[in-house]
Formats: structure tokens, C-alpha cells, sequence
């Protein structure tokens, strides 16, 4: 690689780790952030059913 | 006195539907314009070559700035951001005037998508600052709004978690929410029109050529689309949970 | 005309209804004593009636004068006792009373802050920070800043939380020296002073009135067995 | 017993009477106030001691003697509601027919008043055991201005904040989480301007005028949005 290419270059190997941390990271944030809220709905079927149990009980006694 | 019934946002209906195919359509906008970025858009020439130099069929005389193509997702990022506290206000004010729960409900999930997209800015931001001056963090106008944003933000939730009484957490949450929207350009325009240090700093802003503006475009497009679906998916499960607590209360 | 008046009165948020479609009125010049176990909302439907919680259904009107129309015409009718005493503590129980006073906008405020004083009898104290009254003369002193500009309707919200058994007479006393025509709206947990001073009872229960009814026509017996039912029924 | 409407000007008058003669009577907030700044400057004296000479403390004069503003202006913002919350009295006052946002101003105006005494005290000492080494330039005594400015915002918008925190869990802490950012503006404004001013700069317009607009834009409109919604807070 002649030094002009080199040159051209210069900026972009050391730009390379940020930019790919940062379209990563992005996707991740947004991962995440889904995946609370998919907890967030496993969590109120959890509570969905403990409710329909006790409205049984209360139906049934 | 025939009460005017407030139409209340529920969860369900057109905007559900919508919801999940804005999510995909959002993820394919934004993988587009990922790729646009780096293969259509001209990159943004930075130190001048010491000679002008053949590469493909181009002839370069600058160097290349890659670093700058985080810029294609930091801008829209910034502004669905803004948008979305935007609609957190506006619900907040909707609250105020009619005391409906449900618009506190909605003011809250548009004000957690805002702190989403803002964390969002802020990681693009900062390493876009870690390449372009080599260090972590700068305290340079772009980046300080935006950390101001997210503080407000932080503080919005902390204040929620901190009252106890459902009518008076809301009030005061409306309430933080239409001073941060008005709060947030202010401090945009005061951290720019001041000249951040004591030698003024020519601003580097060039302007946008068109096919860098159409990649910007189609990102944020992008970008409001996954936001909007997140909105709703987050609004539907606050949703639920809340119907869940009517039936417990009416079961005692 | 009636002093208080309510039409499905709501206080709701989201689906917890502290305040449960109540209708009443009462005349004037009445004492209407609220009973209800914990939670039951008797706090609640006061704060509403005195303006300081808005609510989110139906009416209420005070002296004829509607709740959500001019909120402000109606708190110039009313006055409020609690067992706070609103007042002070470093202010001088004569500074308190002119505070209101001149809030109010009585005509003279000197003469009925001295007036007041001397009804309640602590001229002698005028001078004195209210921090350093006991209870009972605090109690005494918030009866004056609630009547300084002479009210059409009183509430009193639990006064005598707090007060030994002398300072609970004293204030009987005030209490039936300052009737004159006046309407008084109590919420109470002591069953036989309230029903002895009332002339309606109303008990509520989860929000919604369980029974409402003036007081010649209940006998004590049945309204405390009914009372304990109420009670019996769970707390809301 | 007539009633005449009192005037909003005489309302608020009276309620600023009432915050003067409260802290004038026990100075607790002054002198809270007074002695933290003073131990602020002892937290500076011991960070900046080893470098006297090596920093340029002409220039970072500005920033740290406002760093000593904003602490103490949230401490006595704290404090200032807390006395209103204590018998409830601030309900007592909002039985009053009055329009709350007089509330509102009477409690910013004592507060800016108190923020001003404290810093009457609190700037020339800092100058005295920080700027007296260098020469500052001739322009010192326009940091008046961003002082006064900055005050009144801070004020204002504590006040509304005060207000918000002051039944919450942790009160000082929830302050301070949403004062800070939400006067980042000012602070930021107004410290460049007190910048200028010691350090005297050849952009005059730029670095002192350009600021102090920014700021009292900042103000005003932070003023009106506080005016506009304090009604919903101190009711809810």
C-alpha cells in the first residue's frame, strides 16, 4: 500500500472499532429495551393466572 | 351537563395493527440506510493528500472520514428522541386538562421511548467524539444538550418513583414533563449561541449534499417507524397490566 | 335552601374510587357527623366538599354556590378544622389570625383577630409563638383562624385527635358557642360523641353511603349495631 | 360581616409579609444558608491551596462562585416549602379564595430575597479569599448582573420544584435531581457571563451581553411556564 493510499486510509482503520461499537451498541439498546418489555408482559401473565385461580376459588367455594 | 367523553388512546384497534409491520418496515428503512451510508453516500473528505491519488475509478485528494458515517444515525436518532418527549408533554398536558389516568399512562411510555433514543444519541454521540477528538467526552454544545435531556429523563422517573399517590405522582409528572419540553430548546439554542470556550471556535457545519440528506432520511423514517412500534408494544403491555389491577381491585 | 348538596359525587382515580356516587344534602344550620372505617373516604369526600381535592364526577354544591362553576365563591363560605391546626408555628397566634384575616379580606381586620381572641379566650397569649401553646390552646386557635371571616359551613376533619379530655370539653363549648346558624359537616371515628352532637348521621363504606338519615330518626342502638356491621364488612 | 374582595396586589403582599416575618423571626434560613456557603469556600480553599499559583483562577473564578450558588440556593430552597408543609398550612392558605399563582409569586419573591441577601455576603467573601491574589479585570463589577439574573431564575423555577419535591420521598435529594438539569441553561449562561466579566474579554457582546439576553429570555419564559402550572401542582 503506497503512502498515499496509506494516507487516504489513515482515517478509517482507527474510525473502524467506534463505528461498528456504535451501530452495535445501537441494536443492542433497542434489544434490550424489547426485551424488558416482553418480561414486563411474561410477568403479568404470571399474575393473569394466579387472578384466574382465584376467581375459581372464589367461583367455586 | 352532558360530559364531554374525552376520546382515551387504549391499547388495540388501527394503531396495534399498524404497529408491528412499522416495527419491520422500521428495521428495514434502517438497515438501508446503514448500507446506503457507507456505499452511496460520499463520504466527507477530511486532511488534504499530499498528491492526488487513483483508487477505483475516483480520484481522491482528501482523506476519507469514516468515522462520520455514525453521523446517519445520530441525527435521526437525536430527533425521534425529541419527538417522542414531545408526545410525552403533550399527553402530560392532555392529563393536566382532563385528570384521565390513561393520558398519564400514555405520557409515561412516550417519555420512556425518549429516554430510549436518547441514551441512543448519546452512545452515537460520544463515539463519534471518542474518534473525531480522541477523547471520551467533550463538553461541546451537541453532546451537553443531549446529557441534559437524558438527566431530565432520568429525573422524570425518579420523581415518579418517589410519590406514592397515583392523582399526585401523574400531576407532578405532567407538570416536569411540559417544563423539560419547554426546558430542552432552550438549552439547545443557549449551549450554541454561546461560544463554548473563551476563543470562539469557527463551526465546521458544512452543509448537506443530496445524497447525504436522503440517507438521512431515510434513517430517521426508519427510526420513527421502530419508535412508534416500541410505543405501541410498551403502551399495550402498560396496558394490560393496569386492566389486570381493575380486576384485582374489583375481585376484593 | 340547603347548605350542602352533593348529586352522584365521584372521586375516582383510574379504577380506585375513594368517593363512589354520594348524594345528599343537608340543610342548613345542620351538624352532620361522618362515620366510616378506615378508608371508607370520609376524608376524601371532605377534602372535596372544602375545595381541596377536585373531583371527577357529578356536583356539589355549598349554600346553593357550585363546586366546579366558582370554586373560589365557595371557599369565601367555608371554614376548615382539622387536626393539622394550619397555622405557624413561629408566627404569634395574633400574626396568624391577621394573616388570614387580611387574606380573607375581612372589613376590620384588628377588631375580629381581638374579637376572636377573646372568644376563644387566649387575649392573654396573643404575643406568644404558636409553637410554644400546648394541644389544646392550638386547637383553640384554629377554631379562630377558621372563623375569621365568619363562614356559612365548617368542617371539621377528626379535631379532636389528640386533645385530653379537658381540652375536648373546652372545645365542645366553643364549639356550641359558635353555632349560631351555621352548617358543620364532621368526620369522626368517636361513635357516641358524634351521634350526641349531630343532628345527621352518614356513614360510608368503600366510597358509596351506606345510610344517611336524620338523627331522630335512628335510635343509638341500631345505628351502632349497624355501624359494626359496616365495619364488620372489611375495610376498603 | 362584610367581606370586601381582597386585591391579588394586597394578598401578595400580605403572604411575602408573612415569609419575611416567618424568617425573620427564626433566621433559620439565612443563617443555614450563610454558614454553607461559608464552608463551601473552605471545601474550595483546601482543593485549590496546593495550586495557588498553578491555576488560572481568574477564569475559573466565575464557575466556582457559582458551584457555591446553586448548592446553597438548594438548600434553602428545601427548606422553604418544608415550613409551609408542616401544619398544613399551605392548605389553610389554599382554602382561601385567592388565585394560586400569587402563591406562587409571593413564595419566588422570598426566596430570591434570601438567595440575594446570601449571596450579598457569600460574593465578597469568596473574592476576598480567592481573587484578591490576581488583578481582576475593570469589568468585575458587571457580574451584578448575571448574579441577579441567575438568581431570579433559580428562584423561580425552585420554588416550582420545591413545591413538586416537597412530599416526596427523600425531598432534597428529588431537588436537586431535577433543579440541576433543568437550570443547566442558565447556570451555563450565566456562568460565561460572570466569566467575562472578571476575566474581561475583547468580545464583550459575545461572551457578556449575548449570555445575559440568553438568559433572561430564559427566565421569562421558565417564569411563565412555572406561573401557568403551579396551580396543578400545589392543589394535586
Amino acid at each position: 500500500m503506497n503512502p498515499i493510499l496509506a494516507d487516504i486510509y489513515s482515517t478509517v482503520i482507527p474510525s473502524a472499532p467506534y463505528l461498528i461499537a456504535a451501530y452495535a451498541l445501537v441494536w443492542a439498546a433497542l434489544l434490550v429495551y424489547v426485551i424488558i418489555v416482553v418480561r414486563g408482559l411474561k410477568k403479568t401473565e404470571a399474575q393473569m393466572a394466579v387472578l384466574e385461580e382465584a376467581v375459581r376459588a372464589k367461583g367455586g367455594d | 351537563m352532558a360530559k364531554k367523553t374525552t376520546r382515551v388512546p387504549e391499547a388495540g384497534g388501527w394503531p396495534d395493527a399498524v404497529a408491528v409491520p412499522a416495527l419491520i418496515a422500521g428495521a428495514v428503512l434502517t438497515t438501508v440506510g446503514f448500507l446506503m451510508a457507507f456505499l452511496w453516500a460520499a463520504p466527507v473528505n477530511g486532511a488534504a493528500l499530499s498528491a492526488p491519488e487513483l483508487v477505483g475509478d475516483v480520484m481522491v485528494t482528501h482523506q476519507q472520514l469514516i468515522s462520520q458515517k455514525i453521523f446517519y444515525f445520530h441525527m435521526p436518532v437525536a430527533i425521534v428522541s425529541f419527538v417522542a418527549l414531545a408526545f410525552g408533554a403533550y399527553y402530560g398536558i392532555r392529563f393536566l386538562m382532563t385528570r384521565e389516568q390513561r393520558f398519564d399512562t400514555c405520557s409515561r411510555v412516550a417519555m420512556e421511548i425518549a429516554l430510549l433514543f436518547v441514551v441512543l444519541t448519546m452512545i452515537t454521540g460520544d463515539l463519534w467524539t471518542r474518534f473525531e477528538w480522541g477523547v471520551w467526552w467533550t463538553w461541546e454544545p451537541r453532546l451537553t444538550t443531549y446529557l441534559i435531556l437524558m438527566l431530565i429523563a432520568i429525573a422524570y422517573f425518579v420523581l415518579r418513583n418517589a410519590v406514592d399517590d397515583p392523582e399526585r405522582r401523574a400531576t407532578y409528572a405532567g407538570v416536569v414533563s411540559v417544563i423539560a419540553l419547554v426546558d430542552v430548546p432552550v438549552c439547545f439554542m443557549i449551549t450554541r449561541l454561546i461560544p463554548s470556550s473563551i476563543h470562539p471556535v469557527v463551526a465546521r457545519e458544512g452543509g448537506m449534499s443530496p445524497d447525504m440528506a436522503a440517507t438521512v432520511f431515510v434513517v430517521l423514517a426508519g427510526m420513527m417507524l421502530v419508535g412508534y412500534g416500541l410505543y405501541r408494544l410498551r403502551f399495550r403491555e402498560a396496558r394490560l397490566g393496569e386492566r389486570l389491577q381493575a380486576l384485582k381491585d374489583m375481585l376484593e | 335552601m340547603n347548605a350542602v348538596e352533593t348529586l352522584h359525587l365521584t372521586k375516582a382515580f383510574g379504577t380506585r374510587r375513594a368517593v363512589d356516587d354520594v348524594t345528599f344534602s343537608l340543610p342548613e344550620g345542620s351538624f352532620l357527623s361522618i362515620f366510616g372505617p378506615n378508608g371508607a373516604g370520609k376524608t376524601t369526600l371532605l377534602r372535596v366538599l372544602s375545595t381541596l381535592a377536585r373531583p371527577t364526577g357529578g356536583e356539589a354544591r355549598l349554600c346553593g354556590v357550585d363546586l366546579k362553576e366558582n370554586p373560589d365563591e365557595a371557599r369565601g363560605l367555608i371554614g376548615m378544622i382539622s387536626h393539622q391546626s394550619m397555622l405557624y408555628p413561629d408566627l404569634t397566634a395574633e400574626e396568624n389570625l391577621m394573616l388570614y384575616a387580611k387574606l380573607y379580606g375581612v372589613a376590620n381586620p384588628a377588631a375580629r383577630v381581638s374579637e376572636l381572641l377573646d372568644a376563644v379566650g387566649l387575649s392573654h397569649r396573643r404575643l406568644d409563638a404558636v409553637r410554644t401553646f400546648s394541644r389544646g390552646m392550638t386547637q383553640r386557635v384554629s377554631i379562630a383562624r377558621a372563623l375569621v371571616h365568619d363562614p356559612r359551613i365548617v368542617f371539621l376533619d377528626e379535631p379532636y385527635s389528640g386533645l385530653d379530655p379537658h381540652a375536648v370539653e373546652i372545645f365542645d363549648e366553643l364549639i356550641g358557642a359558635v353555632r349560631g346558624d351555621r352548617t358543620f359537616v364532621m368526620v369522626s371515628h368517636d361513635l357516641a360523641k358524634g351521634f350526641s352532637m349531630c343532628t345527621h348521621a352518614l356513614v360510608l363504606a368503600r366510597g358509596r353511603i351506606v345510610t344517611f338519615a336524620p338523627k331522630d330518626e335512628i335510635a343509638f342502638g341500631d345505628f351502632s349495631e349497624l355501624y359494626r356491621q359496616t365495619v364488620g364488612m372489611g375495610v376498603a | 360581616m362584610p367581606r370586601v374582595a381582597p386585591s391579588t396586589f394586597s394578598q401578595y403582599r400580605t403572604l411575602l409579609a408573612k415569609d419575611l416575618r416567618q424568617e425573620f423571626r427564626t433566621r433559620e434560613m439565612l443563617t443555614s444558608m450563610g454558614i454553607y456557603a461559608l464552608l463551601v469556600i473552605i471545601v474550595y480553599g483546601a482543593a485549590l491551596a496546593l495550586t495557588a499559583h498553578g491555576v488560572d483562577i481568574v477564569h475559573m473564578g466565575g464557575g466556582l462562585l457559582w458551584v457555591l450558588i446553586v448548592f446553597t440556593s438548594l438548600l434553602g430552597l428545601a427548606r422553604s416549602f418544608a415550613r409551609e408543609k408542616e401544619q398544613g398550612c399551605m392548605e389553610g392558605v389554599l382554602l382561601v379564595p385567592l388565585d394560586r399563582s400569587v402563591v406562587f409569586l409571593a413564595k419566588a419573591t422570598s426566596n430570591i430575597l434570601f438567595m440575594l441577601a446570601v449571596e450579598v455576603i457569600a460574593v465578597p467573601l469568596f473574592y476576598f479569599f480567592f481573587m484578591t491574589s490576581e488583578p481582576a479585570a475593570p469589568t468585575l463589577p458587571f457580574i451584578v448582573a448575571p448574579l441577579l439574573v441567575g438568581t431570579v431564575g433559580m428562584a423561580g423555577i425552585g420554588t416550582m420544584l420545591s413545591t413538586i419535591t416537597s412530599n416526596t420521598r427523600s425531598a432534597d435529594v428529588m431537588l436537586a435531581v431535577l433543579f440541576i438539569p433543568l437550570i443547566y441553561p442558565l447556570l451555563y449562561a450565566c456562568v460565561t457571563a460572570t466569566t467575562a466579566a472578571i476575566a474581561g474579554t475583547e468580545f464583550w457582546t459575545d461572551f457578556f451581553v449575548m449570555p445575559l439576553v440568553l438568559a433572561c429570555g430564559y427566565d421569562v419564559v421558565m417564569l411563565l411556564v412555572c406561573w401557568v402550572l403551579y396551580d396543578f401542582v400545589v392543589s394535586a
